[in-house]
Parts: structure tokens; C-alpha cells; sequence
């Protein structure tokens, strides 16, 4: 059971993704920032508890949609400000901007593809090298309900499932993948799929972060004990578009309203309260110190120099 | 192309949606396929209503599955339907690399003949700023070495939607790039509903006498900025669309070639591995006397996309560069 | 429950096939044919089984072991010889030979991906269009235990249970894929991946043709009434090496000749005496009958005249 | 390539087995992983006893999981592994096409260079005989338009086993073409255990003035054939083996040419769209002014490789194929 403090360190780290959510929007709208991105809003919940399961020297394979794991694995918010900026300060050193490919090797954030999937077989090797170097790292890979569709998991998943690798896999099921409806496109449930490939799946609730951690130190801690992956399903909300600026008139109203009822940042504030394990003022604290480290992030992102021509051929060929 | 009575202006994405619809219309077997191809009608718009019109039957949003976009596409087309796939971004070519290159292109040879695979690849493509090395590509010489299915690139509305519908009709499987850029671009279209674009033949999108600049896709645009940057030094620059990859229209190349003797062979891919490499060496190999000095090749840098906008621009080709090449050819 | 007519159909076509197949290697011992040939002896139950279960209109995408299943669906035996002599006679007109493309529209029979999972797709392909075309024909696909580990596999079932398409897998697990033991490079259990993609999974003895058949009937029926499709895993054996002249140096000769124990064929024939329902004298009569129809079918094939150049660009553009 | 005391006569194949089994023994961080490379030591046999010497962890047969292969082996490159990946067929490259050209190609350069992917991805290549239009291929001009990675073919056992290891040795990913039919010939290898062939570095293969043949694979032997036939008519042939298409040696392509004058291309994939195209373009923008005639292509038919092994030989270009042009440019 989650305990109280660790309550509190998760309720810290969803508010700061989303200040910093918060405040990425704002440089897209001052036009500093590319306007590609995909909200995170509604998914902090799995994000960070799942993540929060780990240790730094465990790989993180995170997925397009926020960035609450990448900043649950302890990754410096100036350099996620820098990688959307396109600047020096990146954590790809201005490379990036947009939809980024994030990396931190020294916290175990191994990158992300974009196309969707191919983390999944990254994941797996970064699993199955932690086996043969007989370390205890573990590894663990979000993907959302669309993307569990690729071929890529079935392979990925398979070999996790064949040689017990210590990967957990986390699908994030928030009912859509852009306009397509999750029960369109998908046979059967993902929990279900863990089975067929000898491993244990959990459905849980993306809502309650607290009961997702539950369910992640017990998946880390099998596999870093040698007892093979495990397939989270967390039944999550995509609180906003598919990207910013997404019209969503393939939503009815009725169902993102349902789905506003689910923000796991407004539940966990209250049941926090409710159990009396944080005051309103504690509450309060979290959230303005959030902003303040947002913003300070932000002013010194800021200051960081654009790339040159230079830097195009400088990390092609060793 | 068919002669046609009137003609209205609209959109290169418009282009291609009235095609689709059309020839749904004309035809049952035309079902289309594809990520939020239905009830989204497309990430960049190209198919908006067809499924209102045409039912979740003959508009399929399909499963993040780009194998099965593509193997199931061929399952469709070899047992009497007449699929239109999309993938979403033309990137995701390598996503379903056997089942473009191998399974649509090779089906019917490797079986004797056996069956017909009609079906048409609609693969948005092209750096936009901000897409990175996995969302910006114009990979249409992947299929060059894959002999089979036909390489069709547009560069206007009309050819768009010309080229599309006779695609469509084909009985043989088309990879058709649109690129990104061109969707909002705006052009005269005939209304003639059986206006068709032969697939395969040249289009001489500017006449001239001094150099022979041969695109396809996006890269006829700059082509024709760099004519008119070239027009103000004096030289007069052909522009040859060829539409594709394949067929390629060789007689209209070298006929170009035997006029002005200069060739610059312009595309957005990378330099390196791109149908630029591959007219080059048709040219080289076949008409080498013609020529009056080196075959240049006009390409982007070979290095993956940057997601940065600002060093995309750095990589991407520019009308500047071929108006350079252009220059150094007439000397 | 297959009846005693088709019990002795069944056993017809089994001796059918391995009549077959060893008038093949007769041929590829005689040099007239080449020597790339997975043998299909052992897992002729399933084929069989499993195919006739199937109409002449239902379609079928057989896999590279053995030629029983497309035997079963009724492709002429010269077509076949035809196409392993690779001459005009062949169902490819003197393309294929070996490990052929073998083609037959006409009875459904689709081709083959010599990329093992890419029939798969185009199996699921098959069946949506059937479904689209609202005509009743249901689609087989069958593969082996390792080509069921590509993520095609997985893209192909997951549209399948999506949709609720007329098709059904047949896994035929053998033990091997290649050299590698199928527990080696797999994670669980094929039957038990159906329940994850919402469709219903039957493990069934390949050894035993006639409960397969039972088990086939079933899925096609339920396949053809609109209830979506089946994964049916038969345990079967590979009796002889991978390819013809594989040393098989991998494998135990205690598995092999506990595989040597189950083969259908003699399985079948032991039972259908002791059930009453054949006497010696019939399944004598039925043998005698395959090896004679090979033989005129061979005597016919060798006369067929070998393509020439002009084929080459023939079947390439329409 | 470093001097050695003495040399054996070994296979191709041979070859391969000793470079993989010297760098596992000189670095623990190299593992093998591919289909059936572990205990029947591949299909082709080309890593026999690794798996007995190394054991299951560094030696691992895989499920067949194309993508798997290749994306796992990324993942073990950039968590400090060196994992050298087999596709059981060249031809596979389509099914794990993603994985090659994007993750193993750009993942350095998409991530800022925070990431190395130290691995050699192997390749059987070729057409031997009845492996129809899956399992024949050469198709090492894919990754040309996907930079990031290198693109080796040795021809020789000496070149195979010192490409081999200097790809082990690099940090670069690189993409090692074997030609199956090469793997059972023979020839001289250093016994230097550091013996390596720098990657990038063509080697003349047989010195000659009027014309310059260009191969790679086993082309080259097709090119040393025909420079035989060639002597026979008085013609002095160049035969020069690129081995591979990444790094591209033009220095040694320029020197040879200014030689001769002359060039024929030749390779084993279809003429369309493979490395001859490439070579061919870059020729042609750089040296035009130094050849005496067109830059002649030999490759095979641009058709898919029929099953059929009499259809199958009709379709690939042969020594005689490569003489011929060689007359025709001699005049
Ligand atoms: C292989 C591949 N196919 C398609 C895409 C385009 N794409 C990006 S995000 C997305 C939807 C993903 O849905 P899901 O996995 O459910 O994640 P969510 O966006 O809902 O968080 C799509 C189709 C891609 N990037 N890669
Ligand atoms: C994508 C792909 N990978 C590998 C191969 C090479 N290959 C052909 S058959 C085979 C083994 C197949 O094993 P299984 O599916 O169990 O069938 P079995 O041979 O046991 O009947 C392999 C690896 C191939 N043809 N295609
Ligand atoms: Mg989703
Ligand atoms: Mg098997």
C-alpha cells in the first residue's frame, strides 16, 4: 500500500507536469515553442505512479502523449523546456522541438521512436541486456491502446514472455487513438493479452494513482526479482485533444464530459484531503512551488542558444 | 488527359477527396482504408464525408496496424474489391515494407499471373517543419529496386486528381505519394468526370531552351521558383515534372535533355539513394552525349530530418539551390 | 462428431498427400525437380482436417510444410507437380518450384507469403472482404508455431476480433521452428493469445485427424454464421527434418521417436479398423488408389514444357 | 589492412565464424542473436560452436520476430552491449525495415547524440537458385536513402572476416552484407588476430587501363570473369570492389576513372534503383568530363526474382553481360 509520503511525492510530481504542461502551452502560444504537441492532461495519474516504481538506474521507455513520466524519472525540467525550445539546453542539445525524442541515459531514458512501437522493441532489448549483464535494472515501456495494436508489441511481448525479462509494460487505455474509438479497432481486452504470453496482466485504474503504484512496485519488484514482465493495463482519460488545437468532432459531448470527471490530479487532491493525509495548505504549498520550479525552469531554458549548421553532421558518424 | 469543357479551382486535398469520391461513386468495389480515414475523415483532411457517404463498410478506420493496412489491403484486393490504403504518414512505408515492396508488388508475379492486384497506396509525405526523421520523408525510390507496382507523385491539383483516378482504375498496385505541403495549394481542375491523367507520362510544367530541370512533387514548385530566379539572369529553364518514379517517361527526359543539353535533377529526399540517382544514371547511361556538363543532382542533406523546424530548414533543398546549379551549368 | 464417410475421406486424403510427397522426392532424387522441400509428414492431420472442414468457395492461405492442406482443398495433383517441376503445367505456369507459390482462385486458394506472417495479413484481409462483400465464405489460415511469434500475427488477429471476421487460425504447433524448441522462443501458449483479441482458442491432438476435423467444422460454422473467429492450435509433430536433408543434429533421438509415435496417419488407420469403420481390405483399396492417381498425375506433370524468356515480363504490369 | 606474418586458406563462411568468434573472446560485450544462430549455428552455418564456446546469454536463438531482432538488438546497443544481429535472409530487411533504416540508423542522431549503437546487423544475400523473389535478394541500396549507418560487402574470406570485425570494432551501426554464394569459397586470411579491413576503402581487385568495372559482392567475381574474357579481346579491365555502398570510396572511383575513361557498374540487384544508380549519379556529377563514353549499369532484370532456378538464372546478369558492355565501350 502507498504510503502517505509517497501519496504526497506523487500528488507533487502530477502537478508539476502539469505546471509544466501549463507552461509549455504558453510558449506555444507566445510562438517560442512548435505547436506540435499532445496534451498530457488525464494520464498523469499512470505516468507518474507507474513510474514512480522505479529507480533511477532502471530505463524508461515513455510514450508521445505528456511528459509526466519523463519528469517522474527525474529528468531536469530545463532540459525538457530546452528540447521543446530547439535549444542548446535540450536534453538533445537543440535537435529537438515538438513531439521530442527526450533522452537522459544517466537516468535510464533510453529516447522514443516515433513511430509508434518501436519503443516496445527497444524496451525489450534494454530488458533482456539487463539480464545477460546480470544486473537487477528493470524496464519499463508505456504505449497507448493504439499503439498496443502494433505488431511490434506481439514480438516484443513475446520474447519478454519467453526469456522472463524484467520489463513491465504499461498500455494506456484512454478509450481513443486520435478519432478511433478503442473498442473500434481492438479485439479483446489488453489485460487479457498478458496471459497468452505467460505473464500476468492487472487492469487498474488510471484515475487513482495510488492504487496504480500499488500495482507497479508489485510489477517492478517481480521483475526485478526474476519473475518476469507484467502487462498494466490503466484505464485512463485524454482530457484534451489528440494534439493542441485538435477540434475533436469526432467526440460526442457526452463522453468528454464523462471523461472530465475522471482527472486523477482532482482526485487525488481531494481523497488526499479526505484521508487526512494532506492539509489544504500542504495541498496548496505543492502547487504554487510547482509553478515557481516551472517558472525557473522556464527563465533559464529560455536563455539557452539555438544550434548552428554545425551541429547537422556532428552526430551522424562517430 | 481528356479534354474537358469547364474547370473550377480547389485544393490539392480537395483534389484528391473528390477523386476518391468519384470514383466510390463509379465503382462499389472502391473500399478505403486506413487511421482516421472515417469518421475524421483524415489527420490532414484529404477524405472528409466519404464515410458519411459510403458507410463504415467502404470507409475503414483501422487498427494502429500499418502490416495489416497494407497485407490486408492486398487480401482485399486479390479477392475482388479495389482498396484504397492509406498510411499515414509516407514514413510508415517502412512500417509495411514487405507488404508494399513484396506482398502488392509481387503478389500476381509470384503466382503466375494467378491474380490482379489492384489497389492504390496513399502515402502523405514531405518535411513540414517539426516532423523529425521519422514523420517527414519522401521515400518513393524505396520501391524503385521492388519492381511491380507503379510510383506516382503529384505536384498540382489537377495532376492530383487525375493521376489519382487513373490509379484507381488501374489494375495495377500504385504507391501514390501526396505530399504535406501541397494539400492546401490551389489549382484549375477539369470537371469532366472521366478526366484521367495517363500514368507515367511527363508533364513540361514551363517550357525553355538552356537548362532542363527535372522534379516530381513538391520539389516542381522550386523547380519553377528557380526557373523564375534563372529567367532574371537570362536563362531560360525547362521544367519537367515526371509524376512519378514509375513508369518513367524517358523519351520525354531525353527529349528535354536534346534541346537544352544541362540537366539539374531536383527532389526533396535526401541526395543520396533518391530518384534523382536513378535518372541520373538513365541519363548518363543513355544520353550522355547530349549533355554539356555534369548531371546535377539537387537533394537533401543526407542526414535524418532534425525535429527542429529551424534545422530542417538547413537540411531541406532550396529553389536557390537549384537556381545555383542551374547557374554553374550555363557557366 | 465427423462421421464414418468422412473419417474415411479424411484418411483418403492424408494417403493422398504422403503418396504425394513421396512420388516429390522420388522426383527430386531423380534430379528432375529441386531439392528445397519442407517435408509435410506428421502434420497431415491437421491439414486435411482442418481444410475440409472448408467449401470450394472458402479460401484458403496454406503454410510452407507439406502439401496436404492444399491437396485437401482439391488443387489438381499435375498443378502441383507442375509447379515443382516448374513448367507450364503448374498452377504458376513455371514460375514456382521448391518451396512453391502455389495458386488455384478458383478453389479459393490464395497463394503464400514466403515471408513467413505475411499470409496471415492478407488471410485477414481475405475475410474483411468477405464480410464487406456480405457473401458467406469463411477464410483458413494456418501457420507454425515460430511464424506465430511474428507481429504480423498479432496486427491480423487483432482486426479479426475487432471486426468479428469469418476466419480461423490454425496453429500447428510441431515443437520447432527450424532448430529452436517452440518453449525455447515462446512466451505461453498459443491458444490461450485468442482470448486476448476477444475470440475463443481450442488446443486440439493433431495425431487425432478426426477430432480436429470436429473442432474445424466448428469454427468454420461458427466463422460462416457471423460469430467471428477461432484460433485452433493443433500439437503436432514434425516427422522429418526442416528441409529435406536437414541433419537434424539439434534434436534428441528420444524426441524424435517419441514424434515418430504420432503420426496420423497410422494413427488413423489403427482407428478405423478398430472402430469398425474400414476393413483392411478398403484402406488397402484407398492407398492403392492414391499411389495409382499420383502416378498418372506425375506421368502427366513431366510432359509439361518448361517456360521460356518471354514469361519473365509476362505477369509483372497489367 | 594490417600487415600479417602468415595466412591460411579459409572459407568465406569460415571467415565470418572466426571474426565473430575473436572479438566475443576479445570483448564480453558482443552477443549474437538471430534465428537458429545458436545451436544449429545458423542455416548457412556460418556460427557453428559459438553457442557451445559462449553459452545461451551471448549466443541467442530468437523467436522469428524480424523486428524483434533488430529493434531488441538497438535496445542491447545503447545499454552498452555490442550485439551483432542476423536476418536469417537478407531479404528480411523488409520485415524489420523500421527498425534498420530508423532506430538502428537514427536513433543517435534523433536523440542528440546521446546514445551510441555499436551493432552489426548481418545479411545473407543473394540469388542461388530456386530462393524465388523473398529470399534472393541483395538489397544493400535500401539503406542508402536512410543515413546513419554503414553499408559493407565483402566479396573475399579475407575482406569478409576484416570487415567483420572492423564492424564490431565501430561505433557506427553497420548494415554487413554476406553473399550465400560466396560462403563456401575459399582464399587467403591473415592469421593476425588484428587483422581488420578499414570500412570505406575500395580495393582494386585487379589492375587494369582501358576500362574500370565497379562491383561490390558477388559481383566482383562476375567483374574479374569478365575482365578475363576481356583480355582475351586485348582489353585491360580495372576491377574495383567498393565493398559496400557506405562509406563510398569516390577517391579510388575518380583515380580509377581518370585511368580508364571508362566505366561499367555492375551489380547483382536489379538494375533499377540499386547501388550501380547511385555510383552512376556521382560519377556523373563530379567526373563527367573524364569519361569517354555512357556510364553502362549490368544488373539483373527489374523484374521479381522467379522461383523457377532456369527462370532465375535468365534474369541475372552474368560475366558475359559485363564483357559486353565492356566491348561496346571500347568501341
Ligand atoms: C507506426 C505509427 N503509426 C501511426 C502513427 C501516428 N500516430 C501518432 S499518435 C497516434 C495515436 C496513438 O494512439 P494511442 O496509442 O492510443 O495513444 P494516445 O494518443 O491515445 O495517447 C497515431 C495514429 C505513428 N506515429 N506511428
Ligand atoms: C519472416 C521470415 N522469417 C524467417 C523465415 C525463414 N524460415 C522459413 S520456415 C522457418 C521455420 C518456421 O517454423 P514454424 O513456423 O514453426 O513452421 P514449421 O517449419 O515448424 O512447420 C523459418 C525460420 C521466413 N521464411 N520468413
Ligand atoms: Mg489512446
Ligand atoms: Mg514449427
Amino acid at each position: 500500500m502507498t504510503d502517505p509520503k509517497t501519496k504526497l511525492d506523487i500528488y507533487r510530481t502530477m502537478v508539476l507536469a502539469q505546471s509544466w504542461e501549463q507552461a509549455l502551452m504558453r510558449l506555444i502560444d507566445e510562438n517560442l515553442a512548435p505547436a506540435s504537441y499532445h496534451p498530457g492532461r488525464g494520464s498523469e495519474g499512470s505516468e507518474v505512479a507507474c513510474t514512480m516504481a522505479l529507480r533511477e538506474s532502471d530505463y524508461l521507455l515513455y510514450d508521445h502523449r505528456g511528459m509526466a513520466h519523463i519528469i517522474a524519472k527525474g529528468v531536469p525540467l530545463v532540459g525538457l523546456f530546452g528540447d521543446f525550445l530547439g535549444n542548446e539546453l535540450g536534453t538533445t542539445r537543440g535537435y529537438g522541438a515538438g513531439i521530442v525524442h527526450v533522452a537522459d541515459p544517466d537516468r535510464g531514458v533510453l529516447g522514443q521512436s516515433g513511430t509508434l512501437g518501436g519503443s516496445q522493441l527497444i524496451a525489450a532489448g534494454a530488458a533482456l541486456s539487463a539480464k545477460i549483464r546480470k544486473t537487477d535494472q528493470v524496464t519499463m515501456c508505456f504505449f497507448g491502446d493504439g499503439a498496443a495494436n502494433r505488431g511490434t508489441f506481439h514480438e516484443a511481448a513475446n520474447a519478454a514472455g519467453a526469456w522472463k525479462l524484467p520489463l513491465v509494460f504499461v498500455v494506456q487505455n484512454n478509450g481513443w487513438a486520435v478519432s478511433v474509438p478503442t473498442e473500434y479497432s481492438t479485439g479483446g481486452a489488453f489485460v487479457d493479452r498478458a496471459n497468452g504470453y505467460g505473464f500476468p496482466g492487472v487492469a487498474v485504474d488510471g484515475q487513482n494513482p495510488f492504487e496504480v503504484h500499488d500495482v507497479a512496485v508489485e510489477a517492478v519488484e517481480r521483475a526485478r526479482n526474476g519473475g518476469g514482465p507484467t502487462l498494466i493495463e490503466v484505464k485512463t482519460v485524454r482530457l484534451l485533444g489528440h494534439y493542441l488545437g485538435d477540434p475533436q468532432a469526432y467526440r460526442e459531448a457526452a463522453e468528454r464530459s464523462t471523461s472530465a470527471t475522471r482527472d486523477p490530479i482532482v482526485w487525488a487532491r481531494a481523497a488526499l484531503k479526505e484521508s487526512g493525509e494532506a492539509t489544504e495548505e500542504q495541498l496548496s504549498a505543492i502547487e504554487a512551488e510547482a509553478i515557481e520550479q516551472v517558472e525557473a525552469a522556464r527563465e533559464q531554458a529560455l536563455a539557452g542558444a539555438k544550434p548552428t549548421a554545425d551541429v547537422l553532421t556532428e552526430y551522424l558518424y562517430v | 488527359m481528356t479534354a474537358s469543357s469547364g474547370a473550377r479551382t480547389i485544393t490539392y486535398s480537395r483534389a484528391i477527396t473528390e477523386a476518391l469520391d468519384e470514383e466510390m461513386a463509379r465503382d462499389e468495389r472502391v473500399v478505403v482504408l486506413g487511421e482516421d480515414v472515417g469518421r475524421m475523415g483524415g489527420i490532414f483532411g484529404a477524405t472528409p464525408g466519404l464515410y458519411e457517404k459510403y458507410g463504415a463498410d467502404r470507409v475503414i478506420d483501422t487498427p494502429i496496424s500499418e502490416m495489416f493496412i497494407v497485407g490486408g489491403a492486398v487480401g482485399l484486393a486479390i479477392t475482388g474489391l479495389r482498396p484504397v490504403a492509406e498510411l499515414q504518414f509516407a514514413d510508415f512505408i517502412v512500417n509495411a515494407a514487405d507488404e508494399t515492396l513484396s506482398k502488392m508488388s509481387k503478389w500476381r508475379y509470384m503466382h503466375g499471373g494467378q491474380f490482379r492486384v489492384p489497389m492504390v497506396l496513399r502515402m502523405p509525405e514531405g518535411a513540414t517543419g517539426g516532423g523529425g526523421a521519422e514523420h517527414s520523408l519522401c521515400p518513393e525510390a524505396l520501391m524503385l529496386s521492388y519492381p511491380g507496382a507503379h510510383i506516382v507523385v503529384p505536384s498540382t491539383p489537377a495532376d492530383a486528381k487525375g493521376l489519382l483516378k487513373a490509379a484507381i482504375r488501374d489494375d495495377n498496385p500504385v504507391g501514390f505519394f501526396e505530399h504535406k505541403a501541397l494539400y492546401a495549394t490551389r489549382g484549375a481542375v477539369p470537371d469532366d468526370p472521366d478526366f484521367v491523367v495517363p500514368i507515367g507520362k511527363a508533364d513540361i510544367k514551363r517550357e525553355g531552351t538552356d537548362v532542363t530541370v527535372i522534379a516530381w512533387g513538391r520539389a516542381v514548385h522550386w523547380a519553377l521558383a528557380a526557373a523564375d530566379l534563372a529567367a532574371t539572369d537570362g536563362t531560360s529553364v525547362e521544367v519537367l515534372d515526371t509524376r512519378g518514379l514509375r513508369p518513367l517517361d524517358t523519351d520525354a527526359i531525353f527529349a528535354s535533355i536534346e534541346k537544352t543539353g544541362r540537366v539539374v535533377i531536383a527532389q526533396e529526399a535526401p541526395r543520396t539513394g533518391g530518384g534523382a540517382s536513378e535518372i541520373s544514371a538513365v541519363i548518363a547511361e543513355n544520353v550522355i552525349d547530349l549533355l554539356e556538363g555534369p548531371i546535377k543532382r539537387i537533394g537533401a542533406m543526407d542526414v535524418p530530418i532534425p525535429q527542429n523546424p529551424a534545422l530542417e530548414a538547413l537540411v531541406m533543398p532550396t529553389p536557390a539551390d537549384i537556381h545555383l546549379a542551374v547557374k554553374e551549368l550555363v557557366g
